[in-house]
């Protein structure tokens, strides 16, 4: 019945099924966009739009879900079908749609507050279910529509607005707390590196099944440089690591240093001629041990020491599931096999009846 | 032997054992009977409270009862005739139900020591012998004892033959009330198909009930019940919650839409996720979200998909989708919200009923949010109901929120059920696709009924974007503009008011026009109101009846019948909430009469109730406070 | 020169520029000047929406309404009489806010053609220049290149030179309302004393503008405002949001309760979080919790604990904490809930302000679940209310919502604020440990006032469990018994109901106590309903205003007062809310007058609706339909 | 200011501070229990009253709370303070009194809908600020007090009430998501071995932080035998592990089995002399990619295969990090010492006044 919805829609005008050449103007709406001059959002945004026309699905197919936020805001630039909903709440919004409409490209847009702080619980529910959505988790490490207060993923000791002694709690690792969800695309980008961004929507995209990718964000009003050390030219090439699926683990300047495994005991070491590449950790996206690993590569950025570990991008985890709405779909279409058209007159008169003259 | 046979018009019965003792199929199977022979009836199980408890206990009775007529049946009864207790825990549960000089048929193998001291009766404290009972008519028959001699020379284990005893009380029953046990019998050769000696045990025993009573000198009356005059047709047995299933399919199938159902447990509403989860095969959703926010934020975005969207729930769950509902009322979708209302506040009292959430459907949410809100009166009229509620939301593009409780959701009533063709249709369309048109397309232009389009994924040429901030008149767009955000709140609330043309004016259910006392009621108070007006009337009173199923908006004539009368009392299970409604709304002069008792009022506590408050010189209580 | 030199008996001046022009230090220091200078004033700024626009676009512009005078001020001004605009884009944003005939302050450099671009001006359109300004009085001024000039031989960078323009601004405004330059000079040799060069040259850009004033022929009048009379005493300016804060500390420290704050951040009542997150020194708890419901929650443990708990949030994250609100009401736990109240319904407009939560506050739960309900009448009046809803949740052991709203939140006003002294004692005692007695320890036993005592974990002998199932009175047990249930509905309303008695009588703020007309308000429209009555009364006109601050329970005169008026009209910012609690409750004609534009009603506006009310004859609107 | 609490509460009539020595019956409420004849949460119920003696604190100084749900009418039978709260809340409820009130003894009992459907955010938000209580996660997979819908924790293709068809949401690992939020302690236990869940309730209670204690219980009416395979005599020895700190993972009847880590690789291993205990891997709490893949062992009790992982029962992980209540109140010491005692007529007056005459 779910395709029944598509039935009723006249397409005819749609033409043939082929899907119109888009460039990424085509995906932006008529509405001025209104984020901070210099926001983190413009380029992810561009990147989006940019991406929209290689997925290969038409415009009125696609739907962007929001909860509330700047990053929320998102989908009124977009020129598909989109809702701005309420704070945290996307994730099941989203839900509902794909699974009522599976044949939709349904994307979240969601902040750090959105997703981890009051939609936290829809969060790991839509990773743990496989809903085959996919999720950008814009991270900026702070509140910022509501002007500065920190966020699940703000360093302890953040000062803003509501702790202005510093925060004490323990933020949020996102990525190892969607590894824990059982999330089966786990993946990290960041605003400043649009290239690469663009690669990760792709794959973002690609993915069946619920495809959280976490992009860094910087928030230039309230948290300007949450993210300096990966995005800065100079300090860049320490503290990043790009990883692609089947590569050795390499990072550094020079593409100098390796990353290899002793034991469970991820090492940093020198590709001085002494290790050669073959002993380094390859990168395996199915691997769920070595993601949860490279979740953990998150010392705080004050962490000196030669022995820190430098930020993963790429994509961590990739594996297939079974996806939640198709689990639905095929009950409802078994079902039918089984009891054959449903005869509402049956229904109502149930089990027993009996006739009053 | 001699024997007297009355005739009456109603009775009631209670059976009561411990969960294990099989009163639910007990009651249902007489029922049915009953209902075969033509009589009126409705029932209400009473199971324990939400966990099971250790049997022989009183927090362990499961008790069912029924009420049968010759006459027009309305509510389950107050009290009982009869009382049937497997075992001293169920008389002690409910003895109180039992009207003086009532009759008890007691299984006194159930009063053993074990079974006294697991009902708490004070050591070698035992009513069959104490005399405490000597206000009713007790029987005492050892139903287990004989239930195991009929079944001595059978080969089925000690545990199934002590199964069969509630067929002897069954048997036994029927013969007390001149019933054949044909039904029956075909009933259970069907159930145990797969084991005829079971079958045939049960079948066995249940005779011996029958002839129990035609021989023992213990029964020496029997009763006739006459077949009531009830409108001709094909009938069926329903609960409310079956019923809200069955109208929440129908109104898909009329409609066209997928049912996408998003729910999350609770007491009194889960049956409703259970019933419409077997329903796969008409293309219904049913989602379990992990709360009650994401039962209802689903069901909106399925709703924005094109589905019809629904979500239940009972008060507590209600009061966290607030915030949501609050969302669809500004993206004007459909949406169907179904409370089944138990006793609050906070957890309350799950198992019991009550109908205290009116005021949180109207007013449980920030700002100004208008939704639409109707409630069943009886357990059939829960499919009628919901279905309207589905109607009015897909042709309105408007939550509404459907008010049931826990004594309609529970309690059964037999029902003429409706052809799918006398159904009526529920016309919905979709906005259609659009392309090359160069001018923007406008999501919020409305009809004369201030209704706007609904326009899905999937239609080329009018993708738009849709939120929970103030839009523009017409496009839609974010506004924060001052006169346009009145202009709005306006036009929500007229579109919710302007459904008032579009449902049914609202009759007087029994009574004149108009007249001195006019009794106002809304939901499961149906039939005790019915009855007591009834028979007030028959008294010579000039009272009349008028219940609501639709609350927001009223009907539009419901201001002008108010006015025809001196009197106008709202009886209401809670603390007074359709009267300040009607006190506002009309100003007129309503007066509450109020139970907060987690239970149905009593026909004649309401009686008195209402005899009361017409002695109290009216303007003297015109404040509420 | 000749100069003309005018005495006004109040002046309102809107500062307006791009977000970096300093127009919100700009109005707060003149807003001093004024105050120091004896004048009674109110003032409101206006922020962009919630997220940072581009600079020079209509969006991105920051004002600051000063409305001052030498007699009382209640209300930050309809309309302005002095407009300042540092760029085109605050021109078109404010424009229509300025009152006909008045005058344009305009620094012209900010109308040049990337300005006029950036404020969306058709090419080649220039306001200055087009003659369509030609109903004001316009005053161009280059304050951009004068402020450079004046800063021509200082070291300081371009950047730091153009931050000085807002204190030509200033200067100029001191020079034409005859101010003196000393306090502010004062501030800002305070403020830079770190960087002297800053200090100078802002003080020598303020010199200049006056100076420009005096010398300059543009500006040919200058204004006297007198001082009002103002009761003696020392005084500071607050907002509302900041009142609340020092509200609840006190009401800490009176009750000697540590104060537990748990919230979530939302517009507009962020603020009193981070007010209330640097006041850690006098024991103060803030949580910033996950969401709403954690936030309400985090404060009911809190509570259990003996602290005074708190939260905060503004009509959605309300919704969101309802069911936990009717926990704590079946918990009978002091609980206190601040909604600074925004224009709703769902995310509606969160910089602009609503009343629309009233119903919400008193029926937004499941059952019957009975809060009492208080609201500030002005920007100071927070300290005062906020303080009353802890006095009453600590002592009455009862949840108690808060009803603020955005415009009282971010609006100032003179303070003469109290001493710890005069403060009331918040009388608040433990159940104490009872160590060795045998019998059951009874936590819903009540006193006279129906209120429980208040027995927290750490006392010796008092173990006890509480939850949200109904519970046996006295015992707390958990009670399904019908009696009991109906037993405790009533106690917990009565126990609501009884706070009258620990409330002030109801006064009426102006006029007689009774007489024709009575204008019956609540909350922030109280400056403007006060002008409004005030300038009527003086019109030779019958009427009255009383302003609430206790909704629930209503004072126990209210009833008696209303009883005493032909007419009551009802100004609420929203579709009418407690004109219906009123119109229930005592059953009175009483009508509203709405406005539900996400801002305050203007005193004309309101006049004139006032006005058109009385004219159309009282009978015919009874009904609200 | 915490502690002002404790100052105004008469402790005198306590007499000494010694704790009186308390027996289990103590522990026990005047309520009966109102549990189904049968169910886990007896023994459960049990073992907690018989550890209360041991942990040293007094009875007025121990507060249960729970949400609502079968295993959340634990409260009423503890004779110690208590709250029966509302579905899913406990974690944000103990975290408001044990913030404020510090020295107090705090217990969330909790079934797995309530900490892992609709109190999800609460639990994962719990552990990560690491509050200092003590959380029993009684696990059923099932929704017992509303009759029997499935639950987060439930297997796929689960039939209960409300999947007639079979569920079809991939379940929680709720080990790897307490992981996945920084949990500090992470432990496992069973109804059907009290002795050993009577060793981890000591401990649960030891740990300084959110302690996470998962307890297999049996609903024997809604969802029975769902952990036979760990409970039973026949298939225990083979189908689960218990972990000592610093101990080699054995198990089997005859503890023939051991584990063994190749890389990253967990293998089952049999101590027939080929291996050695050296060779296996070495249980370390503190350890917590161990942890992580401990959390792993998790198969389907129907996957059969002798490469199948026995499920681990004790404490897979247990750190120490700054609990969230200790660093509030140390902040609010700080304030006190650096601003000296609060003044509430400075702070009334403010930064400005003036005076009218
Ligand atoms: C129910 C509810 N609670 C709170 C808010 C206020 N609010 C809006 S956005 C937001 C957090 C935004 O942070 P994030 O999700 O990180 O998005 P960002 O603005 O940083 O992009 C909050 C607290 C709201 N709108 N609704
Ligand atoms: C807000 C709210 N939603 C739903 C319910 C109904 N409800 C009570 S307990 C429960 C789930 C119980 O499951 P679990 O937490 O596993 O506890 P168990 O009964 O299995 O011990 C539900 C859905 C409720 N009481 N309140
Ligand atoms: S506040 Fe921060 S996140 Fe929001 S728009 Fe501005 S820069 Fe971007
Ligand atoms: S339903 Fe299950 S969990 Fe609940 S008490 Fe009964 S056996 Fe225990
Ligand atoms: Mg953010
Ligand atoms: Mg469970």
């Amino acid at each position: 019945m779910a395709l029944d919805i598509e039935k009723q829609l006249d397409k005819t005008t749609n033409g043939s099924s082929t899907i119109p050449d888009y460039t990424g103007k085509d995906f932006a709406s008529d509405q001025d966009v209104r984020w901070c001059p210099g926001c983190g959002d413009y380029t992810i945004l561009k990147q989006v739009q940019k991406a929209m026309p290689e997925i290969g699905v038409r415009k009125e197919d696609i739907v962007f879900i929001s909860g509330i936020g700047c990053a929320a805001r998102f989908p009124y630039y977009m020129d598909t079908f989109g809702m701005h909903s309420i704070h945290g709440r996307a994730p099941a919004i989203a839900t509902g749609l794909k699974t009522s409409r599976p044949e939709l490209s349904v994307w979240i847009i969601t902040g750090d507050g959105d997703s981890l702080s009051i939609g936290a619980n829809h969060f790991v529910q839509l990773l743990r279910r496989n809903v085959n959505v996919n999720l950008l988790l814009f991270n900026n490490q702070i509140y910022g529509l509501t002007k500065g207060q920190y966020s699940p993923t703000a360093p302890e000791g953040s000062v803003t607005k509501s702790t202005p002694y510093g925060s004490v709690d323990h933020p949020f690792n996102p990525l190892s707390l969607s590894l824990g969800a059982d999330s089966t695309f786990v993946a990290r980008a960041m605003d400043r590196d649009p290239r690469h961004l663009q690669e990760l929507i792709q794959r973002t995209n690609k993915h069946r099944g619920t495809s959280m990718l976490e992009i860094y964000q910087n928030c230039i009003v309230f948290n300007d440089g949450a993210f300096e050390l990966f995005t800065d030219k100079k300090s860049r090439p320490r503290e990043t690591i790009y990883l692609e699926h089947g590569e050795p683990l390499i990072f550094g300047k020079e593409k100098d240093k390796g990353i290899r495994l002793d034991g469970l005991r991820p090492e940093i070491v020198s590709l001085d001629g002494e290790v050669s590449k073959e002993d380094l950790w390859i990168h395996d996206e199915e691997d769920q041990t070595k993601a949860w690993l490279l979740s953990r590569f998150f010392d705080s950025p004050e962490n000196e020491g030669e022995a820190r570990m430098p930020r993963p991008f790429g994509v961590l985890y990739a594996v297939d599931r079974p996806c939640y709405e198709e689990g639905v779909n095929a009950q409802i279409e078994q079902a039918l096999s089984q009891k054959g058209e449903p005869d509402l007159d049956t229904l109502l008169e149930g089990p027993e009846t009996w006739v009053v003259k | 032997m001699s024997e007297k046979d009355f005739v009456r018009e109603d009775v009631t019965i209670r059976f009561a054992g411990d969960s294990g003792d099989g009163m639910q199929l007990t009651g249902s199977l007489f029922t049915n009977t009953a209902a075969l022979r033509g009589n009126d009836l409705r029932t209400l199980p009473e199971f324990p409270a939400e966990i099971r408890a250790p049997a022989g206990t009183v927090p362990g009775v499961s008790s069912f009862q029924l009420h049968f007529g010759s006459k027009e049946i309305l509510t389950p009864g107050d009290v009982c005739d009869v009382l049937v207790v497997m075992n001293s825990a169920a008389l002690k549960a409910n003895l109180a139900l039992l009207k003086r000089g009532g009759t008890i048929i007691a299984n006194i193998s159930g009063f053993d020591k074990r079974n006294l001291n697991l009902a708490n009766y004070e050591d070698d404290e035992n009513p069959l012998e104490d005399g405490s009972l000597s206000d009713y008519h007790v029987m005492e028959v050892d139903i287990t004892k004989l239930t195991r001699e009929s079944l001595s020379d059978s080969e089925l284990s000690h545990k199934d033959i002590d199964r069969c005893k509630n067929m002897f009380v069954l048997g036994l029953l029927y013969w007390m009330y001149n019933r054949e046990l044909d039904s029956t019998i075909g009933f259970l050769e069907k159930k145990f198909s797969k084991n005829p000696e079971i079958a045939e045990a049960n079948i066995k025993v249940l005779k011996e009930g029958y002839h129990y009573g035609e021989t023992t000198e213990v029964f020496t009356s029997r009763y006739t019940v006459k077949e009531a005059s009830i409108p001709p047709g094909t009938y069926r047995n329903i609960t409310g919650n079956d019923a809200t299933v069955l109208g929440l399919v129908a109104a898909s199938q009329r409609s066209g839409r997928p049912l996408f159902f998003g729910s999350y447990p609770i007491t009194p509403a889960s049956d409703v996720l259970h019933g419409l989860s077997k329903q796969k095969h008409f293309g219904v959703y049913t989602f379990q979200a992990e709360d009650e926010i994401a039962a209802v934020s689903s069901a909106i975005g399925a709703a924005f998909g094109g589905s019809l969207g629904v979500t239940s729930s009972s008060g507590p769950g209600i009061a966290l989708k607030g915030e949501a509902i609050g969302l669809a009322v500004i993206l004007e979708l459909p949406l169907v919200v179904l409370n089944i209302q138990r006793a609050g506040p906070s957890t309350g009292m799950p198992t019991k009923t009550e109908q205290a959430d009116l005021m949180q459907a109207m007013y449980g949410r920030n700002g100004e949010s208008p939704v639409a809100v109707v409630a069943p009166r009886s357990p059939a009229d829960c499919f009628e109901t919901v279905f309207e509620a589905c109607r009015i939301s897909l042709e309105h593009m408007i939550p509404v929120m459907y008010l049931s409780d826990g004594f309609l959701a529970n309690g059964s009533e037999p029902w003429k059920f409706p052809q799918t063709k006398d159904l009526k249709k529920i016309d919905v369309s979709f906005e259609p696709s659009r392309n090359g048109t160069p001018e923007k397309y406008l999501p919020y232009v409305r009809d004369e009924r201030h209704v706007r389009p609904w326009a899905v994924p999937g239609t080329a040429g009018i993708e738009h974007r849709v939120g929970g901030l103030e839009k523009e008149d017409e496009t839609g767009d974010v506004s924060y503009e001052p006169d346009n955000h009145q202009k709005m709140v306006k036009l929500r609330r007229a579109k919710r008011d302007a459904i008032a043309d579009f449902i049914p004016l609202q009759e007087v259910d029994n009574g004149h026009e108009q007249g001195e006392t006019v009794l106002v009621g809304w939901g499961s108070t149906y039939g005790t109101i019915r009855t007591v007006v009834h028979e007030l009337r028959q008294e010579g009173m000039d009272i009349s009846h008028i219940h609501l199923r639709y609350i927001s908006p009223f009907p539009r004539n419901l201001g002008d019948l108010l006015d025809g009368f001196d009197n106008i009392l709202v009886p209401e299970i809670n603390d007074g909430q359709l009267v300040k409604l009607i006190r506002d709304e009309y100003f007129v002069p309503a007066r509450g009469i109020n139970k907060i008792k987690g239970r149905p009022f009593g026909i004649e506590e309401l009686k008195q109730e209402v005899q009361e408050a017409l002695a109290v010189k009216k303007g003297t209580v015109q404040s509420q406070s």
